[in-house]
């Protein structure tokens, strides 16, 4: 059950700056369950969702030269951040078969890549190679009746023609591992919403709409937590209920955590060392039956 | 000896079965599906006809590869000439891995009548595979060893 | 006969070949190869000035054998022999190189497309050099016609062959014949009652002389081949005597095995001794023995003691399944479709929800006969809806995640539907979600112009992303593309256009009958356009939403040309079949044996006094495979020699 | 009456051929009567210069066994073909390559490799390997050069008649002599001292139904003296092979190798044999054709064992 070999791992910027802490948790959920996340050689930005636009080979350039690399240390790669996930999947995907943007790129770039990178999401390595059961067993600390709404948004579960990661209009991926720790998963039609994306740097007053929407939704089915799995849509569904605009009255504040910062508090792991800020804690331990430590 | 020529085109012996794979090929045409010039077909009327001494003839003659194509396992016009086509093929490959000709160069391939993207697939894919291995050009490679 | 003199015509096909393979080159090189006296080119050959063409040119130059470099063998071969023989030759003189569909179209660069052309050419020459006159192999007809599938497409081809004069075998797989047809409502565009225009025809197949039914029955197995099918049918017993009873329905009455009524899609409930449904052809009950409390050892028998009380007597509780060994002359399969399933269509909640439907559950709730005798109500709570939303392509044109295809009629059905509810609920607010109409047929487009302006319908051009519940009502988030705005209706109920898909034991079936089916799994037709009604299987012809999604006019017209394609094929008590079989060169056999196993006929046996094998010619059907297996190369195949097989290859190889 | 002159030689083989002729034992005497060995190495001295001397066609018909190895074989058949009126290829490695033909799976330098330098009882410091010439006190010594590919007789020269069999079996043997005797010939090509017919036409052992669940080698098993070989696993070459041998393999209980090689019209006595035996394989599943696929040891060693030379494919890919 419990993998000894490192996993190739690529954190990405994000977790570089804003989600430290995404960083850390799975790091020390990583170790937890026995297993090594090894960061790659010379990783760089993978050109975030940017390069899923066809025409600009340019932006293709970065993830290939990655994946290029990462296939001299190993043929898997795990991410964290669902955006790295789609898009270096995604390019993976694209290069295995030959196109004349394929080519054009491997021309570019100073070593060609033809794909042959598995790119996993860390839940996949927890789903699919320690599995859910062992995953259960390592729980010391069980989150009884927390009630969580995961939240999924996009880059996980779409295109699904290309993504293949779960149902794009039900999953339950998140759940069935949010059921293992103890938690009581909430669920709530927004699950599989757009949180806004981007558009909270161009035009911040449509993400209100959107990821306010998200939250209210998930209040009202009873979620006092949402886990998520990418920074920038924890960043979205944040401002949307901090920038004020958010008729909701400060006590019905949804804290949204990293689905690994769960995981963490489930293992048993020091929250500090899980980078959980207070009011994170705070809403934890309030509805959390169990005595989570710190 | 051999020395391999430039823009070699490989020429390969295609046998397909009259209800499956020659149908598939058919509307491979009609769909206007593009592929490779490389294979002239003969249409059997199953893929079980073909003997594989006829596989050996074509090779020794000087094809650089060989493919037979036949219905699905389970969907054969005679019930399962396919299989006894298989039956002679995976012990054909085992000799020719002695002979040392290589296994893209001889292919049994399953193709059904709607299948006309498949077996352009089959045949780029293996025009490729066997240019990619050079001439065969089995006379004159045995007589230059004599 | 190496001696031959032959002729080489090739056929531009107006540009289809000509545009793309050089024919004068092709001509140039066939003039070249050796035998070869005579050689032309001419712009269509299969039309009359060609087929005249090649008739005097046999007569002019006079050709022992003809090449015809023109399209797929598949297509006009036949054409081509027939002319040989009109002009004298023996048809089998006579070879089709295909340089359409596996050369001028297939390939973009001319040059490459030429050659390859010359070498099929090159190979037809080879080969038909070594052709040998044959005469056709004429076997008797059994003029017996099996129809499978009781549908009205079934049912239209059985009373046509059986008007027609000649016994017809109508197997069904269920207690009752009638099919989808029989679950409907009404039709589109007349609004006729379904019923009561398939029910005198289900009455009429059921006293029809000529018709056997076979109800509750499934093919086993088919042997033989065109004009001698050897079909092997099972049939469960019904454990009652159709005869006898009077379907008094006192037997239901003490049964205590309830289960859902799959005719209602489980919207209802029935007994495990049953009748299908009020109209059902034949008017007997049926006692489900997977449902039965049991039969072996019997657990109840509850149904029998009322039927000998109160009834006609006419239970048997020791019944056994009959097996029925049947020979056809023709078949005809008209296996008709199911609907894809829902619960794949994640984005619609079916099966969570339960106020969110498939259309043909709405139908038996329209249904008179139905679950609500014809009023609509919500499964839910039973509350008559207000607001519905109907969602048009349901999982259909999605190649990525579903059913690539169109199915034809759910613009149609789906704007009855909305006019239904309309008529029903004149209060109610019916919302249709499409992604463009299509109707095309008699009377379809005026019918959905007539529904589209009825008032409380609004047609809204888009596609549905999500619908799940909040607060009681279900939530249908969707656009509409017109307005361009995102468009969210808090409904009562969702009705999905669920696409149609072949019935599920289409796969086994077509593997039984050794019929093709296409990319989709319906039955594939020998030529989408000049033979739409056979599949490419000899003596196998097709009707209904088992060929491809069709509405009953179509339905209809098809099983009626099938069952004419069938009576065509009885019309003469024998047939001829090609001679192309195997034979044994008696001199080289060694009677070692190893041909017999490989024959899947049993044509092949060894002679008891020669102890050599021999070939039973009216069961050899040609396949070739005892040939490859006969090591002293004693057996042979009639016109597809190993000489002439050498002989295409080195044309191959040589070139 | 002037006797027939006759000329026997032996190629690339292991004599067994000879010994064939001395099965004769005396019936050797009547012939010697009737005609007159003007050339036979394997008895009797003779030198390349005493065939020589021998003027063109002055022989009426010249056995020659064995197959075409090394440059000697050549030379001595090119010389035969032109003294004789007939030349006759007397065995299966003459016919057909034979046993030394098993040479064309490997190549020259492998064959020198393991014979000159790898084997265990090779003492060979200085890895010296045959040379075609060599300077000598005495001058210059030459020794024939060894081929890459094996080849049959008629692969050199032009041969009018084919007796096959490792080796020809005796009774065969005198019959075919006096038929050469008594000049009553057929065509010029025929193979003589054989069956047109396959060994199973003249096979005793009983056949039941012709199927193949697994293959088994000679010495995992003692075969059923009654049955069918190939039916009790055992890979019988008897389906591809002509008869004529009298089938004494199989009396002592052994399969047939194939010696007497390809039926009339078999384009390729191994791929008949392969697609004879795969064909009454008796399994339907991918796995279980694989599975027996492969417990065919050696496919070519086995269905080519006397034919490679003779065979469509001749050797392996150099």
């Amino acid at each position: 059950m419990q993998e000894t070999q490192p996993y190739l791992y690529f954190p990405g910027c994000s977790l570089r700056t804003v989600a430290k802490d995404f960083d850390a948790s799975a790091k020390a959920c990583a170790r937890a369950l026995g297993f090594e996340l090894k960061e790659m050689q010379g990783w760089l930005c993978c050109g975030a969702v940017l390069s899923n636009v066809d025409d600009n080979l340019m932006t293709k350039a970065g993830p290939n030269r990655i994946l290029a690399r990462a296939r001299q240390e190993g043929n898997t790669l795990v991410t964290l951040c669902a955006g790295c996930y789609n898009v270096l999947k995604r390019t993976d995907l694209h290069a295995r078969h030959v196109s004349p943007s394929q080519q054009a790129i491997n021309a570019f770039n100073e070593e060609p890549f033809n794909g042959g990178v598995d790119v996993l999401h860390f839940l996949e390595i927890l789903r699919d190679r320690v599995g859910f059961d062992a995953v259960e067993k390592a729980v010391k600390v069980p989150l009884k009746g927390l009630r969580v709404g995961a939240y999924y948004g996009c880059l996980l579960l779409r295109p699904f023609g290309e993504m293949k990661f779960d149902d794009p209009n039900r999953p339950s991926i998140l759940e069935n591992l949010l059921v293992r720790l103890g938690c009581t998963p909430i669920d709530y039609p927004a699950r599989t919403d757009c949180c806004g994306s981007y558009l909270s740097v161009s035009s911040t007053e449509n993400i209100q709409p959107l990821s306010g929407a998200i939250v209210r939704s998930a209040r009202s089915c009873g979620a006092k937590l949402l886990a998520v799995s990418c920074p920038l849509c924890k960043y979205n569904l944040e401002s949307s209920q901090l920038q004020g605009i958010n008729d909701s009255p400060p006590d019905e504040f949804v804290p949204v955590v990293y689905f690994t910062q769960l995981l963490g508090l489930a293992l048993g792991i020091d929250p500090q060392q899980l980078e959980l800020d207070p009011r994170q804690m705070q809403a934890i331990r309030e509805t959390s039956v169990s005595t989570v430590k710190g | 000896m051999i020395q391999l020529e430039t823009n070699f085109e490989p020429k390969i012996v295609g046998f397909l079965c009259r209800w499956c794979s020659y149908a598939g090929a058919d509307l491979a045409g009609t769909s206007r599906i593009k592929y490779p010039p490389n294979v002239n077909t003969i249409r059997v009327n199953c893929s079980g006809r073909v003997d594989p001494t006829l596989v050996l003839k074509a090779l020794a003659l000087g094809a650089d590869g060989v493919l037979i194509a036949g219905c699905h396992p389970g969907d054969c016009h005679y019930t399962n000439g396919n299989v006894k086509a298989l039956r002679r093929f995976r012990l054909l490959q085992k000799m020719l891995d002695q002979f040392g000709i290589e296994r893209e160069r001889v292919r049994l391939e399953w193709v059904s009548a709607s299948e006309g993207e498949r077996y352009a697939r089959v045949v780029r894919g293996m025009t490729e595979d066997v240019r990619s291995l050079g001439p065969l050009n089995w006379k004159a490679r045995v007589e230059a060893v004599a | 006969m190496g001696t031959k003199r032959v002729g080489v015509f090739v056929c531009h096909c107006g540009l289809n070949i000509a545009g793309m393979v050089k024919v004068k080159e092709v001509i140039d090189k066939a003039n070249k190869q050796p035998g070869v006296v005579f050689a032309v080119d001419h712009k269509y050959l299969c039309a009359e000035p060609g087929q005249t063409l090649i008739k005097d040119s046999i007569r002019q130059h006079q050709l022992d054998a003809i090449v015809v470099a023109a399209c797929s063998p598949a297509m006009h071969e036949a054409t081509f022999k027939n002319i040989a023989q009109l002009s004298g030759l023996n048809r089998y003189n006579c070879e089709v190189a295909n340089i359409r569909e596996q050369s001028s179209w297939v390939h973009d660069d001319s040059d490459k497309a030429t050659s390859k052309a010359q070498i099929a050419v090159r190979q037809g020459i080879e080969k038909v050099k070594l052709n040998e006159p044959l005469q056709p192999i004429t076997v008797p007809v059994t003029r017996r016609v099996l129809v499978i599938g009781g549908g009205i497409a079934g049912i239209r081809a059985a009373l046509d062959v059986a008007n027609g004069g000649y016994q017809v075998y109508l197997v069904e797989k269920s207690g009752s014949i009638g099919g989808r047809m029989a679950q409907l409502s009404e039709t589109f565009p007349t609004l006729d009652c379904s019923i009561c225009i398939l029910g005198p025809l289900m009455v009429e197949v059921y006293r029809h002389p000529n018709i056997k039914l076979l109800r509750l029955s499934r093919v086993e197995e088919v042997k033989g081949y065109i004009g001698n099918f050897k079909v092997r049918v099972r049939q469960e017993p019904p454990y009652v005597e159709e005869a006898k009873c009077n379907a008094c329905g006192e037997c239901a009455k003490v049964c205590p095995a309830q289960v859902p009524n799959e005719f209602d899609f489980g919207l209802t409930w029935r007994k495990a001794i049953y009748t299908p449904f009020a109209q059902a052809v034949p008017p007997a009950y049926v006692l489900d023995s997977t449902n039965c409390l049991g039969l072996l050892p019997q657990a109840c028998g509850e149904c029998k003691k009322a039927c000998d009380q109160f009834g006609t007597g006419c239970m048997n509780l020791d019944a056994w399944p009959q097996v029925h060994e049947l020979e056809v002359g023709a078949i005809i399969v008209a296996t008709g479709y199911e609907l894809y399933d829902a619960t794949k269509l994640t984005e619609y909640g079916y099966g969570i929800f339960s106020d969110v439907m498939t259309s043909l559950e709405f139908e038996r709730m329209l249904s008179a006969s139905g679950p609500t005798s014809g009023e609509i109500r919500r499964p839910s709570d039973g509350e008559t809806p207000r607001e519905i939303v109907f969602i048009q392509c349901a999982g259909q044109r999605e190649p990525e995640t579903a059913l690539p295809y169109c199915s034809k009629i759910c613009c149609m059905y789906t704007a009855r539907h909305a006019m239904m509810f309309h008529h029903k609920v004149p209060e109610g607010q019916a919302y249709v979600f499409y992604m463009d109409i299509r109707a095309g047929g008699k009377g379809y487009e005026e019918f959905v112009k007539r529904c589209q302006e009825e008032r409380g319908l609004l047609y809204l051009r888009g596609r549905v992303a999500k619908v799940y519940e909040e607060n009681g009502k279900l939530v249908v988030k969707g656009v509409d593309t017109l307005s361009g705005k995102r468009v969210q209706i808090n409904a009562d109920l969702v009705v999905l256009a669920v696409g149609m898909i072949p019935s599920s034991e289409t796969h086994e079936l077509a593997s039984k009958l050794k019929a093709s089916l296409d990319a989709n799994g319906f039955f594939s037709e020998a030529h989408p356009k000049l033979r739409p009604l056979e599949s490419p299987t000899a003596g196998i012809f097709m009707a209904g939403a088992g060929q491809a999604p069709k509405d009953i006019p179509d339905t209809v017209a098809q099983a009626s040309g099938a069952a004419s394609k069938a009576l065509d094929l009885l019309s003469s008590p024998t047939l001829e079949r090609e001679p192309t079989v195997a034979q044994v060169v008696g001199e080289l056999c060694s009677g070692c044996g190893i041909c017999i196993p490989s024959c899947p006929y049993e044509a092949l046996s060894l002679n008891a006094e020669t102890k050599l094998a021999e070939v039973s010619e009216a069961l050899c059907e040609g396949c070739g495979t005892c040939i490859a297996s006969c090591p002293s190369s004693a057996l042979s195949l009639r016109n597809l020699t190993d000489e002439q097989m050498l002989a295409m290859i080195e044309a191959i190889v040589a070139s | 009456m002037t006797k027939t002159k006759i000329a026997f030689n032996w190629a690339s083989s292991c004599g067994g051929c000879e010994i064939a002729i001395f099965e004769l034992g005396t019936k050797l005497i009547d012939l010697a009567n009737k005609v007159d060995i003007v050339f036979w190495p394997a008895i009797l001295d003779y030198k390349y210069s005493d065939l020589e001397a021998i003027p063109d066609g002055a022989i009426d018909v010249a056995f020659v066994n064995g197959a075409i190895q090394n440059s000697e074989n050549e030379h001595l058949a090119k010389l035969l073909r032109a003294k004789s009126k007939l030349l006759v290829a007397f065995g299966s490695c003459a016919c057909l390559g034979g046993i030394p033909a098993l040479a064309n799976t490997t190549s020259r330098d492998q064959i020198f490799a393991s014979s000159y330098i790898e084997t265990s009882t090779t003492d060979n410091p200085e890895k010296t390997l045959p040379q075609t010439k060599l300077q000598a006190r005495e001058g210059e010594l030459t020794i024939p050069e060894f081929y890459n590919t094996v080849k049959t007789l008629d692969q050199v020269v032009d041969v009018d008649y084919y007796v096959p069999g490792c080796p020809p079996v005796g009774e065969q043997v005198s019959k075919v002599i006096s038929q050469f005797v008594e000049g009553v010939l057929p065509p010029k090509g025929a193979v003589l001292g054989a069956s047109d017919k396959s060994l199973c036409h003249e096979c005793k052992r009983v056949r039941t139904d012709r199927k193949i669940a697994k293959i088994i080698r000679t010495y995992q098993t003692l075969p059923d003296p009654q049955k069918c070989l190939l039916e009790q696993g055992i890979i019988c070459m008897g389906p591809a092979t002509r008869g004529g041998c009298g089938s004494i393999c199989l009396d002592a209980n052994m399969p047939c190798r194939g010696c007497y090689g390809p039926l009339p019209k078999a384009i390729d006595q191994g791929g008949k044999m392969l697609s004879a035996l795969s064909s009454i394989f008796d399994a339907q599943s991918e796995e279980d054709i694989q599975r027996l696929a492969d417990s065919v040891v050696d496919p070519v060693g086995t269905f080519y064992r006397f034919g490679l030379a003779r065979s469509l494919l001749r050797r392996t890919k150099p």
